[in-house]
């Protein structure tokens, strides 16, 4: 398979085309957004939390397809878990990824930790210039997490 | 055709490999490339005749400032200015408009003063402006884009009235390759007595220019963007002009004298140089302009108007594909910026770059254009002298490859 | 003594003849000459990885990007940054006070503050803070210099007070070599939170440099006094202060976003960098530095001292010669100002140009230091790590020329 | 005689050292200022014309032998000259220096323009940086004469 063929997988395209959970959160909830100045891929999440866990999330931006699919991808594995959960899927996402996580990086094996489809964005790694695109809702997140 | 082919050996840049394709480079709206002509101009003055200018009494420091100088007159000679004086050497356009905004905009304009722009501006032509309406609550109109990505001049006479101090356009886009409407700037302002400020970064490098001709007030470019080093830009003004624009920094060079509390500045266009020059740029500037002039600047215009033709030609056959800008080549220039169905510029910019053709995704430092085309980002492929039908044609494959790779029959 | 003679011929431009002798550079405090590994730098960014940086989704851009940053990290590494971003590029020192004296200066000083300036100062360090005196009737208030050529501090502590919100001093006069007081300035400043900016325009090419010790606000340089291209310079700041500092230039790269009245900034250090950046003179920037390290600052330091106080005695030999500046090597850098006899500062230069020798002659932009010294005007030899030891013999019999043609007796 | 023998001949070195007519007028008088930014050679001029003939002159300034030299020769012979006459030497003197003197050069043959110890300053012109410096007083003169 050839880097590109890698790069644009079906269910990256898939969930480019049809993002989950795009919108916007009515009741009360957590706004973040982000933005990518180099490319102007922009990226906007809902979060709504109740007793630490996210109960429910939206999405909005516009960008290219590896933006917005991880972000698509990023709804559907975050719903439902707590915070620290939450968190910790962030981290192994961008180990995955090859970006650096600070002085504290998690176990990428341990349980709850499960990226599912995004691992389908592994492709991204060889296009060094788009790692940053992958990483904008997970930027995103992190900003939204830190106002819970 | 005018084939300029035999010019490609110049630039030693065009014969690498990008993930194993040979470079086809389509990005010159944002630098181009550079011969060696230029690098050797520039390598030789540091290996021969390299000192600080102006201030020495020494040999290699009288050379360095002949060079310097010399410099000068053949960019002054370029643009048909009347004489080296009218041409102050900056690091780019970008650099030139803020001499401009702060230096004759911060000590020229007062509140309820308007300066007017267009929506295609680059954000170098419009932040400038915005910077000093802070301090200076001054007003900024726009001029929209008609359906044919020309300047739309149906509201310009309503606009113009002595309320208007400066109107400052692109010469040409580099979004949409649209020309900027300077003749009738100029002629709406005088009836005003404002002032034009013409954005030549996209113009003055493809196709011929003339100040005398134009009679715009000021002129900006960037070398980096016709085939000299990064680092060097000029500001061409009228001599009156110059004389009451105030100097924006301060330092050596540029002083007649300097007391504790107050200085008095050197003469035109010394005053506006504070500091060391980027004096070795501006050597590669003038062998930049000696390389374009021995071509001939409407053999370069001509190329360009034929390339960028068969381009929109060729574009054409890719189903869902959009240009944004003028469709005739002879209205426009070499900057095309399109769409490609669902498939982001970005991604486009990443499947092409897989063939070695570099083109630039994105907002192209245009944001309200962008906002006026409601579109978030393009793709742009820009020419210059260098660039072949080939390598339009590369262009063309990398597109139905990108078409393919998202699921798009062909 | 430290012998760094073999790095002569890494400067090519050190084999040429001036007026049939072999050239003596003795000029360096207005800018350096350029070692072979800088140029080639270079001219293979030009011939293998030249595109604008930072907008581009693709190879060659994204290469010229890392070139560009990673020149940044140099630099930043070079005086002991702890991090990249505290470095923001410039076209040089001047640039660079100048940007401070605009964006830190016109946006917090109002009437009635202070600044603290030395009559030793560079013109560069000079005008701007005028200019913005102009805009904010701010008062500019400075410290004179004693008979041993050293900063006056006698009457600093009458003179700190909470009207003082910027001392701006160099790190090293480029007249008489003397070192400022750099650490006194900075625990003065603290004692009533006002910044310390320092002009490092002859200090960091010179000595080893640690801006986490020397704990200033502000460091400005310039690249071509330091082995780099022209056209490059450099501001360092405290992560603090340049987030409180406003933008002095609007354009491209510096932005988060941009509508048609208001925009948004880019954070720290592209805030500070408008337009295309001068990207190649960069990544020179980057291969000087490295150059500099592998010799070692340290070495470079101890070979100017050695080198410095052979010429202090050797120039004591001249009869009527006056060296202003302090005399003991190790307080002081090697820029060496002197005047002989009658015979003028020009006179002197124009003869021992005809030896090959190049010194400068004039104000040395510091009119003020030259009016506080009584001079209209003095000669000056400067050194850097290329110079030799026979050089400052070929000086002096030079001189003993210009006292034979003068009809003094020797 | 070596090139740096030929600029700084005796007379030159003399008039440097004693230069003439140094001072200012106190009658009434045309007062002219010169500055060479490049270098900092400053020099200014007053000159007494009665009747369009130059009556008096005084001469300050600082800078190198060649122009504080050039400037006392000046005052030798342009006192008791016309204004025509005076504007003739001045030409005369910038086409020995091969400064450019615009469409109109005199005939430097033509009597009256006879520039003595001028001559002197010929060497000057092997060294192209300090033309300027003899030409400073000149183009002070002038800046006066035009005042006249
Ligand atoms: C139309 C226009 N104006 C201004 C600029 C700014 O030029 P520079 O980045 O060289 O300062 C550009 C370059 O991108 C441009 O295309
Ligand atoms: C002490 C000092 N400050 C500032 C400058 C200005 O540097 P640049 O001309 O590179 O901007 C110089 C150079 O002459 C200098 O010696």
């Amino acid at each position: 398979m050839s880097s590109l063929d890698e790069l644009y997988r079906q269910v990256i395209l898939d969930h480019y085309r049809n993002p989950r959970r795009r919108g916007s959160l009515t009741g009360p909830h957590i706004h973040a957004e982000g933005l990518n100045p180099s490319c102007g891929d922009e990226f906007s999440l809902d979060l709504q939390i109740e007793d630490g866990v996210i109960t429910d999330a939206a999405i909005q931006g516009q960008g290219c397809s590896i933006s917005q699919a991880s972000g698509s991808m990023m709804t559907d594995v975050i719903v439902g878990k707590t915070i620290d959960e939450a968190r910790e899927l962030t981290a192994t996402f961008k180990l995955m990824m090859g970006i650096d996580v600070g002085d504290d990086p998690l176990d990428p094996d341990r349980p709850g930790a499960v990226l599912g489809d995004l691992e389908a964005l592994q492709g991204v790694k060889k296009f060094p210039v788009r790692i940053k695109c992958a990483d904008l809702p997970w930027t995103t997140l992190t900003d939204a997490l830190d106002q819970a | 055709m005018t084939d300029l082919s035999h010019l490609r050996e110049d630039f030693p840049i065009l014969s690498r490999e990008v993930n194993g394709h040979p470079l086809v480079y389509l990005d010159s709206a944002a630098t181009t490339q550079k011969p060696i002509q230029v690098l050797d101009a520039v390598d030789a003055f540091y290996r021969t005749e390299n000192a600080n200018v102006h201030r020495g009494a020494y040999t290699l420091s009288a050379e360095a400032t002949d060079a310097y100088e010399g410099a000068r007159a053949k960019v002054a000679s370029f643009i048909n200015a009347s004489s080296p004086n009218e041409i102050v050497f900056s690091r780019g356009a970008t650099s030139s408009l803020n001499h401009i905004a702060y230096g004759w905009g911060l000590n020229h304009l007062s509140e309820g003063d308007r300066v007017v722009l267009t929506v295609m501006e680059h954000h170098s032509n419009v932040v400038p402006w915005q910077l000093v309406a802070r301090h200076k609550g001054i007003e900024l109109v726009y001029l929209t884009m008609d359906d044919r990505y020309e300047v739309d001049l149906s509201g310009l006479d309503d606009l113009i009235d002595e309320r208007v101090k400066i109107i400052s356009v692109s010469g040409m886009s580099n979004v949409t390759g649209t020309l900027g409407p300077v003749r009738t700037m100029v002629e709406a302002a005088r009836s005003v007595g404002a002032l034009v400020v013409v954005d030549g970064a996209q113009l003055v490098p493809h196709s011929p220019t003339d100040v005398q001709d134009l009679d715009a007030d000021f002129l900006v470019f960037s070398g980096h963007k016709m085939l000299a080093p990064t680092g060097i830009g000029a500001m061409w003004g009228k001599p009156e002009r110059l004389e009451e624009m105030e100097p924006t920094e301060g330092g050596g060079e540029m002083i007649a004298d300097v007391g504790l509390y107050e200085s008095r500045w050197a003469p035109v266009p010394q005053k506006f140089e504070a500091g060391t020059p980027p004096i070795a740029q501006a050597v590669g500037f003038g062998a930049a302009v000696d390389y374009l002039t021995a071509v001939g600047m409407e053999t370069v215009r001509d190329h360009e108007q034929e390339i960028t033709g068969y381009a929109m030609k060729r574009l054409a056959e890719v189903p869902d594909l959009i240009v944004y800008g003028p469709s005739d080549p002879e209205n426009r220039g070499g900057a095309v910026s399109f769409s490609l169905a669902d498939i982001h510029a970005h991604d486009i910019a990443t499947i092409l770059d897989q063939h070695g053709i570099e083109v630039r995704a994105g907002h192209h430092c245009a944001k309200p254009l962008m906002r006026h085309l409601q579109v978030p980002a393009t793709a742009r492929a820009s020419f210059y002298l260098y660039n072949t039908t080939d390598e339009v044609d590369s262009l063309v494959d990398g597109l139905f490859d990108a078409r393919s790779l998202f699921g798009l029959d062909s």
